[in-house]
Formats: structure tokens, C-alpha cells, sequence
């Protein structure tokens, strides 16, 4: 498979993807440029983590005005996969390809460190090799993880089953203590509707091999892998 | 010129009349000020070079030692680590946000000159206590700048130390460390070499930022320092991101002859020293610069300090090539001159020539003075300092608490957690351990890297406390499982004018040389920082070590949590009675004095072979050095690291309790084997002549002491109690 | 020229998180006569038009496109001709 | 009570990295009439007092002691009664 990964001024997290995409998955994966038009020939495309255009202004806010995200949302729309963590999340909610948006850490300070997440909903493209409820131990490093959304689109997400994961306790409590920054319901993961697009805070590269204390995250990749490989099949 | 000229600019008479005779005229007002910039202590060295020459810089790992922008070692597999570290102590004491963050920027440009891509970042600090609001104004504003720039770049910053004492109130200390890494191929030098060849300014524009910091860097904070001051140097990271993809793209094409960071100085040093590193001569145009700002003088745009540059050098013909790439990366570059043969550097604007001087008078003949020395006086009666007199409090418990929450010993995961400390995914052991340690991608190798600095010992015996800092460094890569391979340092003291600092001064370095010497860590780089004083007197003299270890084989990482119930735990070394200079004085007592531990090279370096060895195997399962705190403090924090409690049985023998348990003698590491392997820890300890103790066994949910002749247990606190004492401590006062 | 003079402040009911910060410090700074802070963004734009009217719609425009996130965020603006 | 707007902003000659990079965006927006950027802080206190020129004090202070560092930032503010 091919994997493309996004590259805007400020991302810092795409070696790491790549290298997990790469080296643990044995697949495909190329960067693209932020320029590029097209995204044509990937199976799924990333918007790994960093600080696009510093941040500045409101993380995200700058990239979506890139030539990429025109090809990004055209891919998304005819159900092609995109996964944005962190950066890449805040750059999906500032698109308007998520609902919501993020605000800086009820902290008001950046956070690096271990969370836990508690898989809410097992049947998405990212989490198909997870079991239902499976308490993930997961690093996250961000100053504005803390989501918002207005009431009607929060029901919409609960009910529709776009939250995906949940900030939690070791043994997968969702309780405010286990909320590293502040967002609303606990939410570090959601989908649009039709569930080909994620958005999530951690970082699931940074704990994907055993060396790097964990291999929690490796299958959000492995289950894009089964998830896309099952498809041909059909 | 009027004589008032030379002297507001920080020249001395001597120095103004050397002027004269090198350029055989007057020096005209730009000139004066390129040469006063210059031939500052920050960038000249005037008074520290003498001594500097007393430390060890060769080894068979050196690729490239002190005077290039930045060492660099040899790490196996064709690549190499490039290191250095950096003060922004006085920016830092006047706007600590912006202060700290363009100190992280200056160092990661240092190491990008190197063709080095940065993987690692570390910090030392030293600030007042955090009982103040202009305390923690200061501390929370270095560190916020620290995690702004650093995150914002996406390098990790995977270590550092912190301590707060009285003696950094009025200046605080902010030191920040970079590493990098790069194929020995990619190896590039600050020079400006072929005449004829284009000089390029890259990355962001030049404003009226700082001028003359070089300077303000070489004088005594006073309280009007913080009114007005030079204009605050503002850094901006997402331009440094850009900046370091393209000059390693440039670099990697292999267009480059020279690549030089502009820091202190700006264009003037960065020009001065390419050429005359080179032997060559530049002329430049300062109307080709481009600027932030309207009106700029001449003079304004040699001196200024503006962030995130770089002067290039690239092969005639590739300019083109050059402005393409950084182009790509919304970045200008331009030519703003061109190499020649005749020695000098020659400022234009436009037609008119601003200046011409010799390049190597600009950084090779500033006057190098051998300032007085003088043993200070106070140290008679600190030395002489009898604690056996003391009383000896009743509660141990209360004591170790004590220290575990006292914010230098406490734990700084306040600090690390605002920093992305995981970027890259090379951090293997995260910050909160001896040392940071990084896989090498596509080895089977890892670096483990560490800063350590101890002003007090250093106050209180500078010989002694300069070998300690090394020694400690050197210990706590090898907890790791690393050898050490290398050091960079920053010595910062206060004003080298006064006998008694400089003789502080010149002990210190001896006392690091011996050390660096005896474990074969030589110097590779490093940075001075004098005058740091204030209203209230000088800092105690702080030499900062960032060292670096390799590890050769990834199985061979160690960190210091206890790992298993039921493993054995050894000392390394034995506790003498040793307790001046310690943190428990200093908590307990309020005292800082005494006799600083005494500190045995050839034992030093055989207890560090034994823990080497010991991992090696596969024996060692966790080492922790003893340090601040002594033994108890150490023992606690691998309790919580590990989360897990342990039994620990004591020998008093002619020890006082306090020393036994708080005593800070050097040299000591604790280990733990698994249980069965005792006997082949005892029989690796003969092959050393390391005496070695067995002291206690790991389990249980308490750390339980006991010392024989005493009834009952001298400590016995749950793993929580402690952790919650040393983990909340900071956070406490900060929030 | 003109100088638009724009404020963005987060909408009512999304949490506050830096006003608050700032409120608890003045209180433990005893102004305890502060009852309430918000502290949003300030931003200056330097733009050239030939009329306020004009100028205005291209500052709703870009308030719209850039400088505010309409999820969480409200603005508004002066123009000064300068 | 009263409603301080609090307009904080970097000095003339202070690097201002979030309004050059907002800037340049706009610029590749096409936005080419914007001419320079700058961005700052926006506070609003609704404070207690008896008068305006009472209030002003106390808002003055405030600034001194919490929302600016004059180092590098400058302020002014309006007062509304509300
Ligand atoms: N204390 C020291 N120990 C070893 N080398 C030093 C020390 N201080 C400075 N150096 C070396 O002197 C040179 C000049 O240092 P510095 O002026 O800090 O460089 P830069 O301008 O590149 O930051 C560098 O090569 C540096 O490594
Ligand atoms: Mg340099």
C-alpha cells in the first residue's frame, strides 16, 4: 500500500510516521510537499503531528489554505483515508473536515506525556485490529488538545459513533483526572460521518515499536493495512 | 574620535591604541564598534583563553574539536554527533521568555553549521528560589521559552538539571545544549574558503535586535539592566524550522563551501570569522541586506542580532541553486558579497566603502590577558567547618522528605512535561532518569547524553567541584549503560577582573581537566560566560558539563528504577565520612559550607568500569549514582522510579548517621542483580578492586532502612509518601 | 490606509481557560474588585482601500477565511484611516 | 462597574513572528493590500468602582504588575460603564 504523508511548513512529526509506516509496516510512504495538487495515487494520506506555520495564530489555522488540502478533500469525500494527529487533527478541524475545534490546554501549558485512551468505537478503518473498550497507553505532546464542539454536534458525534477514543483511566475509566487538557467528554479521537476521516491528539507512532515503550499505537497503522487490504478483496 | 567612543563601547586604551597601529589610521565610528563587538569578552575570549588551554581536546572519537562552531565525535556506522553548549544568561534575567527560547535557537544554528541535523536538546538552570514572584516570574518564563522554541522546531529536549539558590536571584543562569547528528560525509566548517566564491545571507530579515549584546553579554547586570537595556533579541522558531531544512538541503546537494550561524556579533562575526578561519578576505554589501526595518545605519546592520540567519558560502555558480531551495522554504537569500584574497573584510554600501580591516584582527588579535589570581578568603573557614558538631535530628523520615520535596532534588517532571521530549521517537529513556538516551536509527547503537553542574562544590573547593561535575557526568551516562565519550562545557562565573573569581576560574578548569583527562572524555566545545553578577554580588562559579556516551548495543540501556521483586542491590563504592557541602547542610541546616567530598580519579574511573562491565554481561538490571541527597535521597528515587519499595540493611561503622544516609562521598553507584546472580556480581567486582556492598533487596510497597546498632528502622516510608513528596514539590509552588 | 483594529474573543459558553488563570491571579493579588476577565486576541492590520465600506468587507472576509475560528471564536473591528 | 478593553502589543522593533507569519499567509491568500500585521493580546476586566478615573488606576496597575511585560510590550485601554 501507499501511504502519503503531508509535509507543511513546521510539520515535524513525518519522519516518525514514515518510518513506522516504513519499517514496522513494510509499506510504501512518501512525503508530499504541501504544494502538490494531487494525492491520486495514495491508499491512505496522513497529516502527521507538528507546528504548521509555528502554530501561530490557532494551530492548524494556516495549512488549510495549502494547494494539498484541495486534493486532500476531494480524496476524503470520495472515501479515500485520512488520518491527522495532533498538528494534523487541529489542521483537519481548522479544514472543516471534522466538526469542532481546539482550544489551548486548560493548563494553558503544553503537555508531553503518556495518557491513556480508551477505544470507543472498534469498527473505523484506524481501529478494526482493536477489541472493544481496549485501554491504550499513549503519549501525547500538544498546547491545544482541548476540543470543543457546540451541543448539537456533540450529540451527533456521541450518537453516531464518530468518537472513537477517550481519554481514560489505566483501566479504561473515563473520568475527568484522566483528562490530560481539558476537552470536552474526555474526546482524543473522532471521525466524520462516514468514518474514513480521523482526527486524534495522541500520537500512535511515537508507541509503535517495543523499544519506544510500547506498542500500543502500532495498530491504528496495522488496522489502515487489514482495513484497506480487506477492501481490494470485496 | 572622541576618547568617551572607545570606552562607552567597552574597549580598554590599550586595545584602542592596537587599533590604530593594525589599521595605521584611526578607526572610523562602524569600525570601532566592529572591533569593540569583537574584541568583547563573549566573542574574544581575552581573559579566559590562557586557562582554557589547560583542557584535554584530543581523543581517537574527536573529529573536530574547540573552535569550530561545534564539536563533533565519532559514533560507529560512518556518523558522528556534533555538540555544544551555550549561555543566554543576561537576555534571560531581563526577559526570560524570550531570553531562554533565542538561547535554544543560538545552539541548535551552532550545531546546524556543522551540517548536523539536531536530534537533542538539553538545559541546565540555575534561578532563586521559587518563593518570590519575581522567582518564579523568571523560572516559569525560561522554561515556557525553552518548550515554545523547542516544540515549536520539533527537537526533542530530553534533559537537563535544575537548582535554585539564593546566589542566581539577581542572575539567573540559563544554559542550553544541542546535539546533532550526521553522516561524516556531510561534515561542514565555518569558512569561507575560494576567492571568488558568492557570500550568502539566508533566512530571516535583520531589525535593530539587540545591538551590542555581545557586549551587554561581557558586563555586570545592574538594576537599570532591566529598564531599558539593548532591544530584546525576539526569536521565532518557525522560521528556524525552515532555516535548518534548508541549509541541510543546500548542504546534502553539495553546494556548500561554508555555512556559519550569526549569533552574537551578527554579520560582522559571522564575516570576520569565515574569512579569517579560511585565511581569506570578504567583501560585502550591506545594501544587498535585507532588512526588517526602516533606516537602518551601517552600523546597526554589522552589529544587529537578529535570529534565525545564516551566512552561506556555496560554490560559485550554485547561488542560483541556493536561492531556489530556500525559496521552497519561503526563505530569501542573498548575495550580499563574495570571498577575496587579500585579507580584509570590506563593508560597502553601495559604492562607499563603510570599512576595511583585516579579518584576523577582528578574531585573532584582540589582546589576551592573564588576569590576577587570588585564593579567596572565605574559603579557610568553610573548609575548616566541623558538622560533626551539629545536632542530628531525631526523624530521618522527616528529613528525606525534606529533601526529596526541596526543588533541587525534587522531581522536575513539572519542567519536562511542557517540553516534547519524544519527538523523532529516538528517546529510549526519557528525561527523569541519570541520562537521556537516544537509538541511533538504523544501528543496533544509542547515545545517552547528561548535563550536570554543581555551583556549591564549586564554591567551596573549585578544583574539586570542577573534577565532581565531570565525574558525575561521566557516572550517570555510564548508569545508563554508556561510555562516555566526550564533553562540552559552559563556565559561567562572575567578573573575571576580580583576582579571586579568576582564581575560582582557573581552578575549576583544572579540576575538569584532571578528570576529563582520567576518564577520557575529552573537550570538544564549549561556551564562557563571565560577569555574571549583580547588586548582590557574583553567582557561585558554575561550570556546566553536557556530556555524551555511546552505547553500543541497544540491550545494553539501563535506567535507574529497581526493577523486580526480590533483586539484590549493591553499592559501588563506600560512604566515607563525608557530609560538607551537602544538600542535607543545606536543608536541614541552612548551611553551605564545609569540605567538599573528596574525589579519587583511579577509583572514579573503576567503579564506572565495573557498572559498564556489569551491564554489559547482563548483570546490572538498574543503576542510579549517588549524588545530591546521598545514598537515602538516591535509594528513594529508584524506589519511585520503579515503583516498587526495598529493604535496605546499613553498616555504621565510624559513620555519623547523617553522612551514613545523606552524605554525598563520590564515586558511588547503586545497582540491583537479579537475586540468584549475587555471587557473579561479587566475583565482577574482585577483577576491579571496587569495593562493593551488598546493602538490600527490592520488594514491598516501603522503603525500609535499617542501620546495624540502631533498633528499629531509621526510615520507613510507603513508595506514595515519598512520590508524593518528590513528585508534587515544583508543582506545588508553581501552580 | 487604514488601520483595522480587531478584537477576537472566544464565544460565550466555550471555556476560558487563560481568562480565568488571569482572574485567579488578580483575586490572589487581592484586586478583588475584578469580577471577570476574557482575554482573547488583538489584531492589527495595515491595509489599503479606497473606502471604509470597501475596506471593512475585505476585513469581514478575512476575519472569516483567517484570523477567526467561527466555532469558537467572535470578532469585531474599527477601521482608522492613517 | 466597568468594562477595561486591555489592547496589548509588542513594541515598534520587537520581532513579532505571529503577525509576519499571518501576514504572509494573507499575502498568498492574495490578500496584496494588507501591508503589515501585527498581533497582540486583547484582555477585558469588568471591574468594580466608583469612577472612571478611580478604575483607570487600578486597570493601570494591573497592566504594570500582570498583563505586561513592558520589556518588550506596550498597552493602552478604554473604559466603558456597563
Ligand atoms: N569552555 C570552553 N571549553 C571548550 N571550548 C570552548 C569553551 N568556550 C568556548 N569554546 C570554543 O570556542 C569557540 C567559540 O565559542 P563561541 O564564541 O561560543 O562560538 P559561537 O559564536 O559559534 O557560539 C567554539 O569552538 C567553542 O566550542
Ligand atoms: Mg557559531
Amino acid at each position: 500500500m501507499k501511504f502519503g504523508i503531508v509535509v507543511f511548513p513546521g510539520t515535524n512529526c513525518e519522519a516518525d510516521v514514515r518510518y513506522v509506516v516504513e519499517e514496522i509496516l513494510g509499506q510504501e510512504a512518501y512525503y508530499l510537499w504541501h504544494k502538490e495538487k494531487s494525492v491520486k495515487r495514495y491508499d491512505c494520506i496522513i497529516l502527521p503531528g507538528g507546528a504548521s506555520y509555528g502554530g501561530y495564530l490557532r494551530e492548524g489555522a494556516m495549512a488549510k489554505f495549502s494547494p494539498i488540502m484541495e486534493a486532500i478533500t476531494d480524496h476524503a469525500l470520495k472515501g479515500g483515508l485520512v488520518l491527522g494527529i495532533s498538528d494534523g487533527f487541529q489542521i483537519l478541524l481548522e479544514a472543516g473536515l471534522l466538526p469542532g475545534a481546539m482550544v489551548k490546554n486548560d493548563s494553558l501549558q503544553f503537555r508531553c506525556q503518556d495518557t491513556y485512551i480508551r477505544v470507543e468505537n472498534e469498527k473505523t478503518p484506524y481501529t478494526c485490529l482493536y477489541s472493544p473498550g481496549e485501554v491504550l497507553k499513549i503519549p501525547i505532546a500538544h498546547a491545544a488538545g482541548n476540543y470543543y464542539v457546540d451541543e448539537k454536534n456533540l450529540k451527533e458525534l456521541e450518537e453516531g459513533g464518530q468518537i472513537v477514543f477517550r481519554y481514560c483511566s489505566p483501566s479504561g475509566e473515563v473520568l475527568p483526572q484522566y483528562n490530560p487538557n481539558g476537552s470536552l467528554n474526555n474526546i482524543a479521537g473522532i471521525t466524520n460521518g462516514e468514518g474514513n476521516i480521523l482526527g486524534m491528539m495522541p500520537h500512535p507512532e511515537r508507541c509503535s515499536e517495543e523499544i519506544m515503550s510500547g506498542v500500543a499505537g502500532r495498530k491504528v497503522f496495522e488496522s489502515i493495512l487489514y482495513w484497506l487490504k480487506e477492501r481490494c478483496a470485496l | 574620535m572622541k576618547s568617551e567612543t572607545w570606552k562607552e563601547m567597552g574597549l580598554r586604551e590599550n586595545e584602542y591604541e592596537l587599533i590604530k597601529e593594525i589599521l595605521g589610521r584611526e578607526p572610523n565610528y562602524l569600525e570601532l564598534g566592529m572591533f569593540a563587538v569583537m574584541w568583547s569578552e563573549h566573542c574574544s575570549y581575552k581573559n579566559s583563553k590562557n586557562a582554557l588551554k589547560l583542557f584535554p581536546t584530543k581523543g581517537k572519537r574527536v573529529i573536530c574539536g574547540p573552535g569550530e562552531n561545534a564539536g563533533a565525535v565519532d559514533i560507529g556506522n560512518g556518523k558522528a554527533v556534533a555538540f555544544k553548549v551555550e549561555s543566554h544568561n543576561h537576555p534571560s534575567a531581563i526577559d526570560p521568555f524570550r531570553g531562554a527560547a533565542t538561547g535554544v535557537g543560538g545552539i541548535v544554528r551552532d550545531i546546524l553549521c556543522m551540517g548536523a541535523r539536531p536530534i537533542a536538546m538539553l538545559n541546565s538552570l540555575r534561578f532563586g528560589s521559587l518563593d518570590n514572584s519575581r522567582g518564579k516570574y523568571l523560572f516559569n518564563g525560561a522554561v515556557s521559552g525553552i518548550a515554545w522554541y523547542g516544540n515549536c522546531l520539533g527537537v526533542p529536549t530530553v534533559g537537563g538539571e535544575v537548582y535554585f539558590n539564593k546566589n542566581y536571584e539577581g542572575n539567573p543562569l540559563v544554559n542550553a545544549m544541542c546535539i546533532g547528528i550526521l553522516n561524516h560525509d556531510d561534515l561542514a566548517r565555518g569558512r569561507a574558503e575560494g576567492v571568488g566564491n558568492p557570500v550568502m545571507l539566508v533566512g530571516a530579515r535583520t531589525g535593530r535586535d539587540g545591538i551590542h549584546g555581545a557586549t551587554f553579554a561581557s558586563e555586570e547586570l545592574s538594576s537599570e539592566s532591566e529598564g531599558e537595556g539593548p532591544t530584546v533579541v525576539g526569536g521565532d522558531p518557525f522560521v528556524e524550522k525552515l532555516l535548518l531544512e534548508a541549509c541541510l538541503e543546500v548542504n546534502r546537494a553539495g553546494y556548500l563551501v561554508g555555512m556559519q550561524d550569526l549569533g552574537a556579533a551578527g554579520i560582522t562575526g559571522a564575516t570576520s570569522e569565515t574569512a579569517s578561519r579560511a585565511g581569506l578576505g570578504m567583501e560585502i554589501d550591506i545594501k544587498k541586506v535585507p532588512l526588517r526595518e526602516e533606516g537602518m545605519t551601517p552600523y546597526e546592520i554589522m552589529l544587529s542580532e537578529s535570529q534565525e540567519r545564516m551566512l552561506i558560502i556555496p560554490k560559485k555558480g550554485k547561488e542560483g541553486e541556493v536561492e531556489r531551495i530556500f525559496k521552497k522554504w519561503d526563505l530569501e537569500a542573498v548575495v550580499i558579497g563574495y570571498v577575496t584574497d587579500d585579507g580584509i573584510l570590506r563593508v560597502k554600501n553601495g559604492d562607499k566603502v563603510e570599512a576595511e580591516i583585516p579579518a584576523r584582527a577582528l578574531t585573532e588579535m584582540c589582546p589576551v590577558y592573564n588576569p590576577e589570581k587570588k585564593e579567596p578568603a572565605y574559603l579557610k573557614e568553610t573548609r575548616s567547618f566541623d558538622w560533626r558538631k551539629l545536632p542530628v535530628p531525631e526523624n530521618m523520615n522527616k528529613v528525606l522528605l525534606e529533601l526529596l520535596s526541596h526543588p533541587s532534588i525534587a522531581s522536575k517532571e513539572w519542567i519536562y512535561r511542557q517540553y516534547d521530549h519524544m519527538v523523532g521517537t529516538n528517546t529510549v529513556v526519557r528525561p527523569g532518569s541519570d541520562a537521556a538516551v537516544l537509538r541511533i536509527k538504523g544501528t543496533k547503537t544509542a547515545i545517552a547524553a547528561t548535563m550536570d553542574g554543581n555551583g556549591k562544590y564549586c564554591y567551596l573547593d573549585p578544583r574539586t567541584g570542577g573534577a565532581i561535575v565531570v565525574a558525575e557526568a561521566a557516572r550517570n551516562l555510564v548508569c545508563a549503560g554508556a561510555r562516555p565519550i566526550a564533553l562540552t562545557d559552559c563556565l559561567n562565573f562572575g567578573s573575571p577582573e576580580k583576582p579571586e573569581i579568576y582564581w575560582q576560574f582557573e581552578q575549576v578548569i583544572r579540576g575538569m581537566s584532571e578528570a576529563a583527562e582520567a576518564l577520557g572524555t575529552p573537550v570538544i566545545s564549549g561556551n564562557v560566560s563571565l560577569y555574571n553578577e549583580s547588586d548582590k554580588g557574583a553567582i557561585y562559579p558554575t561550570p556546566i558539563v553536557g556530556m555524551v556516551g555511546l552505547i553500543e548495543d541497544t540491550n545494553h540501556i539501563r535506567s535507574q528504577g529497581f526493577q523486580n521483586d526480590g533483586d539484590l542491590i549493591f553499592l559501588l563504592g563506600r560512604t566515607e565520612p563525608e557530609l560538607g557541602a551537602s544538600m542535607y547542610l543545606e536543608v536541614v541546616h541552612g548551611l553551605e559550607t564545609g569540605k567538599v567530598p573528596a574525589l579519587d580519579l583511579k577509583k572514579e574511573k573503576a567503579v564506572q568500569e565495573l557498572c559498564l562491565e556489569g551491564i554489559g554481561a547482563g548483570l546490572i538490571k538498574s543503576a542510579h549514582d549517588c549524588s545530591d541527597g546521598g545514598l537515602a535521597v538516591a535509594i528513594a528515587e529508584s524506589c519511585i522510579s520503579g515503583n516498587i519499595g526495598a529493604e535496605i540493611n546499613l553498616v555504621k561503622g565510624n559513620l555519623e548517621l547523617p553522612e551514613l544516609l545523606f552524605g554525598e562521598t563520590q564515586s558511588r553507584i547503586i545497582v540491583t542483580v537479579d537475586r540468584n546472580k549475587g555471587e557473579e556480581m561479587r566475583a565482577l567486582t574482585e577483577k576491579f578492586g571496587v569495593p562493593v556492598s551488598l546493602i538490600g533487596q527490592v520488594g514491598g510497597e516501603e522503603l525500609k532502612i535499617k542501620v546495624n546498632g540502631i533498633s528499629g528502622e531509621v526510615i520507613n516510608l510507603s513508595i506514595s509518601k515519598l512520590e508524593e513528596a518528590w513528585r508534587g514539590a515544583i508543582k506545588c509552588m508553581m501552580d | 490606509m487604514f488601520l483595522a483594529k480587531i478584537y477576537v474573543t472566544l464565544k460565550e459558553g466555550v471555556l476560558d481557560p487563560q481568562g480565568n488563570a488571569v482572574g485567579k491571579a488578580l483575586h490572589s493579588m487581592n484586586y478583588k474588585e475584578v469580577q471577570k476577565v476574557k482575554v482573547g486576541k488583538y489584531v492589527e492590520l495595515y491595509i489599503e482601500g479606497e473606502n471604509a465600506e470597501e475596506v471593512g468587507k475585505r476585513v469581514d472576509e478575512i476575519c472569516g477565511k483567517l484570523l477567526v475560528n467561527p466555532v469558537v471564536e467572535q470578532y469585531s473591528y474599527e477601521l482608522v484611516e492613517v
